[in-house]
């Protein structure tokens, strides 16, 4: 069977090289000296910014146009407006990191298939200080912490796959600062690294993900405080837009896509990636996993 | 939505503010510009019009710069909050102010200054005189200069920080209704930001018309 | 009242004007003559301290204008120009232009716009906007507008061109009393010899960027200075 | 940054063809709104000045919706191309010329026109020589429009996609480097957009005065 | 070659110009007299259909202008305006204007602009941009800017105002025998009452908006038509 997950990412780093082969054999996988240009080669990758801003798309893609042929156009956006691209279909193939959302998605019928691909963690970061005292309490308990301390606390609240995990915390802790909207509570509305420089600049706590954080660690005043728990996996899924709803998605491109996302190569190279700069993976391939393995 | 009416106010004094500092700033450094006889004149022109094209999000980044707490002027605590935006917005639309300024004011009859100076008025008076004789491009370039500011987001985002209740305005508001995927949202805010900036649009034509038709 | 010493004006790089004397007293009528493109125009503009001198001086009262404060000096004249360039605005603003300028009272603003509106013959007109007007009219404006100001010096370029020949004459006559009422320096550029013998107390004459003779129209008449003032003044 | 000639290049293909036919639309319909005789035609002027201030993130969203698939013109296929850009783009500077030309042009001596048809000038004849007459402040707008264009970056995300090697331009690529927290780079690339619009404002302002020293 | 009937002209909703009938035969020089604002410039305008009348017609070699193709009628035109405003280029490209607007060739251009600009006096000024020309120079170009066209119908607008006094006299000398001989149809508009008894074959007065009296200058001093008529020729 396959490993548990582990709270520590940092500990975690061998789940790769004893993976098996995906359970589906890669049909269209081809050597890359007899690529032959698909039918429709273009197909349009809606994707969350923390994805690109880490610099993984820009390994991945090239590497996958070469095995394949296609031409990816990798449009970074929110969260939200990525799941609605896919919905309208106007994207050919999702990767996004909102579990709860991307079943809604799915059960409304606007994805055909969809696969975990990996995951990273989330982490709270704050300054180094930590006026609220959460660093080693269990995650709901800071959240309940930096309430009653009534701390600077910034969230993302736009709807993104880190501001939904959020939520879900707060919902946890049966509190509800977005609707009561104290002064400490500072809602941004901007992606995860400008967020992180308000929080640096207000000297607030932060929910992140771990690979943003450490790409922007060098310009901001946080310190790691709250990390390594069950709770906070960030867990990215590939999905692909039904072509029966919209006929002129490029669903070929999109299995493709999904496929090499999942391929062991591929999740080799997911879990390589970052190591050489930050000294730790940024991302955890899952594509052996089920979603119950990561207690989704 | 509930705070809508907050962020269009805001929206409203952030860009008015700004465009009038840079109107302060732009109509008369934009009249020396187009009357004054000094070498680098054309050089000069050439940097007013490059800073017509300044990026909203490289000002941004240089305001947030200076204004964090890291940067030099980290201090005055400005960073996200309205002054912030007003800065860098000022920063965005007085070369536009400026360049059109200019524009508007060499395209005038040269010996209009010889004569209004031997009717007797002192230069400030004759400035007066031009502006006024140049009020229809004078205020298209109001106009565009508003025009630049009430439709910016990068430099709002950056160093305003787009936060709920503070520093939010119609763009940044616009920005994140986008990257929710709430594209009605979205446009509903758009259509409120036109209809506001056509009022104050036809509200100053409509001024500038009386002036004229006294 | 005004000396001109050794003057060079220069326009764009080239010798326009050269004045090696000229006096002028308190309350004199000066005519100016002289063919097209001769410096009579740009005589005014730098006895008005509009133009720099390249070389030379001008002295007013005896004090050299360069020395006095610009604004000044600029508000004792009333300048009639050549081409005058209305304001876009109403006539009556137009006319008051100069005493606004000066930081007139309402109160006399308006008397004195009302009396020399009336006198130039454009009472009628006074809520007309300047660019609604004939050629004509519009000179009698800038004559209205010259007028209010009740200046020392009243510097005039040709300020009747445009005007009907009735209403010249009859310019022309209140003119000649009430400038000789006045003692009120005039310069007056003209290209109507006739006019220049009629109004001027003494008749200047520069061609060609050269101030050739200046005397009264007898004087000149009888004494011409060179063949070239002969010929400019074989029509008169 | 290997393939910073390559974003350099399309920034300066896709603004400067934006900016082209921004002129094309822009100064006929300026023209005609600043010297035709019609209704509502301060109506339309204020229309116009409004669309100076439409904001770059408002227009992307717009030809996006257009341009997806799921859109009225979704079957073109140009959604994340340069084409697309380039549409966005001239809806933004399209209103900055023609309200700019509509003032610069408005400032002239009315009797011009009838002069010029006096001696003989057909109307195109007549138009070409007020445009000549204005050339200084019609290089203004010119020059107002391609800054709005080479500087937006909210359209150019949307509709293009900020893909590299296919629709990155400088102004995306800067908000990409900023979002990465790569602030040197970003400012980098901020230097290399401003000394280009410096450069393309200096040929433009030499160009318009070895036309007007003839 | 012109005639106009029962015509009406209305300038910002005011009625400026009334004229019940006016006949000009081809060849003839009609001058035209009056005081300022009686519509005189009105009338030239008219003609060249730069303004529409609000009633009646003005008919050229029979046919209603109205009905004439606007350019081509306009093209056998040349207007010399009142207040010139020249285009800000050089002096040469601004007499060439008309005839690069008819498209012509560029010797011939280059050949007329020769003769008209030394016509003109002003062909040493051809390379010097037309803002810095004096008030009289600028006037000369206008009136080169005309005669290089070599129109079958000429206006002038008040062409001498500017104009030196001994050019004045040499122009009027050549334009009579030059426009005798060249059966052209002039209408010429001037406040010089002698000047229009020598250049026009018969004289017409306006005033006041109203086409009062036309006919030879003998005529109208002998017998003219009303008080106002009478009024305004006392000068003469
Ligand atoms: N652009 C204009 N708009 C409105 N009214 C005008 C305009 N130009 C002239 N007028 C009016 O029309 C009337 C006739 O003007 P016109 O210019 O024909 O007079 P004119 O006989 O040429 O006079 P002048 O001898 O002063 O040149 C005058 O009452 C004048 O005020
Ligand atoms: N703005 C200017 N820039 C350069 N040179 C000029 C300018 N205005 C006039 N000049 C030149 O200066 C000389 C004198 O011009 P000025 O206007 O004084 O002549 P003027 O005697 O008034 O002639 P006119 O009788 O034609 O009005 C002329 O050679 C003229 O070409
Ligand atoms: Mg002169
Ligand atoms: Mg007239």
């Amino acid at each position: 069977g396959t490993p548990a997950p582990t709270a520590a990412p940092a500990t975690q780093a061998a789940v790769v090289t004893e993976a098996p082969v995906a359970t589906e054999a890669p049909a269209t996988e081809a050597p890359a000296t007899e690529v032959s240009a698909p039918a429709n080669p273009n197909i349009i990758l809606a994707t969350t910014t923390s994805t690109q801003d880490s610099g993984l798309l820009d390994v991945l893609v090239p590497m996958f146009e070469e095995q394949t042929g296609y031409v990816v156009q990798t449009i970074a956006v929110g969260t939200g407006e990525a799941l609605k691209m896919g919905e309208e279909g106007n994207a050919d193939v999702l990767l996004v990191h909102a579990p709860a959302s991307e079943v809604t998605l799915m059960d409304a019928g606007f994805g055909k298939d969809r696969m975990l691909v990996m995951h990273n963690d989330y982490i709270i970061v704050g300054p180094a200080e930590d006026p609220a005292k959460i660093a080693g309490l269990g995650p709901k308990d800071a959240f309940v912490a930096i309430y009653n301390a009534a701390v600077p606390f910034v969230s993302r609240g736009d709807d993104s796959g880190t501001h939904k995990k959020e939520v879900s915390f707060w919902k946890k802790a049966e509190l509800d600062p977005a609707t009561e909207k104290p002064e400490w509570f500072i809602e941004t509305g901007q992606g995860m690294g400008a967020s992180l420089t308000v929080a640096s600049e207000k000297g607030a706590y932060i929910l992140t993900d771990r690979a943003t954080y450490l790409a922007n660690k060098e310009n901001l005043k946080l310190e790691i405080l709250l990390e390594g728990n069950n709770a906070f996996l960030n867990v990215y899924h590939v999905i692909t837009v039904n072509p029966e709803k919209w006929p002129a998605v490029n669903y070929d491109g999109a299995m493709a896509f999904s496929k090499f996302m999942t391929d062991p190569a591929t999740q080799a190279v997911i879990a390589e990636f970052g190591v050489e700069k930050f000294g730790q993976p940024l991302f955890y391939p899952d594509a052996d996993k089920t979603d119950a393995d990561l207690g989704l | 939505m509930s705070d809508i009416f907050e962020i269009t106010l805001l929206s409203l004094q952030v860009s008015t503010i700004a465009t009038l500092i840079s109107l302060l700033i732009g109509l008369p450094f934009g009249t020396w510009l187009a009357l004054g006889k000094f070498r680098g004149r054309s050089f000069l022109l050439s940097i007013v019009n490059t800073g017509m094209a300044l990026p909203p999000v490289v000002v941004g980044l240089v305001v947030a710069m200076t204004l964090w707490r890291s940067g030099p002027l980290g201090g005055l605590r400005l960073i996200y909050t309205p002054v912030a935006i007003i800065i860098a917005q000022t920063v965005i639309s007085a070369p536009v102010v400026m360049g059109l300024t200019a524009a508007a004011l060499a395209a005038l009859d040269p010996r209009l200054q010889q004569q209004l100076l031997g009717l007797g008025a002192s230069r400030v008076q004759m400035i007066w005189m031009l502006w006024r004789e140049a009020r229809l491009p004078l205020l298209a370039a109001l106009m565009a200069g508003f025009g630049s500011v009430i439709s910016e987001v990068g430099a709002s985002m950056m160093v305003g920080g787009n936060i709920r209740g503070q520093t939010r305005v119609l763009t940044t508001a616009i920005v994140l209704e986008t990257s929710k995927g709430e594209f009605e949202k979205a446009l509903a805010l758009s259509a409120l930001l036109l209809v506001l900036t056509y009022l104050i649009n036809l509200a100053l034509t409509l001024i500038q018309q009386r002036g004229a038709g006294k | 009242m005004i000396s001109v010493r050794d003057l060079l004006i220069q326009r764009n790089g080239r010798d326009v004007l050269k004045i090696n004397t000229l006096e002028i007293q308190r309350g004199e009528t000066l005519a100016v003559v002289g063919p097209n493109g001769a410096g009579k125009s740009t005589l005014l503009l730098a006895l008005a301290r509009l133009l720099k001198p390249a070389r030379g001086q001008i002295a007013f009262n005896g004090r050299p204008i360069s020395q006095m404060d610009d604004l000044e000096y600029r508000r004792k004249i009333s300048f009639v120009f050549q081409d005058p360039l209305l304001m876009d605005m109403t006539v009556e603003k137009n006319i008051a232009l100069g005493l606004k300028f000066r930081g007139a009272e309402k109160e006399e603003v308006r008397a004195r716009v009302g009396v020399w509106s009336k006198a130039m013959g454009v009472d009628s007109l006074l809520g007309r906007r300047a660019s609604q007007l004939s050629g004509g009219e519009a000179q009698r404006v800038s004559l209205a507008r010259a007028f209010v100001l009740d200046p020392e010096l009243l510097l005039m370029d040709e300020p009747f061109s445009a005007v009907d020949p009735p209403t010249r004459a009859q310019l022309l006559n209140d003119l000649s009393s009430l400038l000789s009422q006045d003692h009120r320096t005039t310069i007056f550029v003209t290209h109507n010899l006739k006019e220049a013998a009629q109004v001027g107390d003494r008749v200047a004459i520069i061609i060609n960027g050269e101030l050739k003779q200046v005397g009264t129209p007898r004087q000149i008449k009888e004494n011409p200075a060179d063949k070239k003032v002969m010929e400019f003044l074989k029509e008169f």
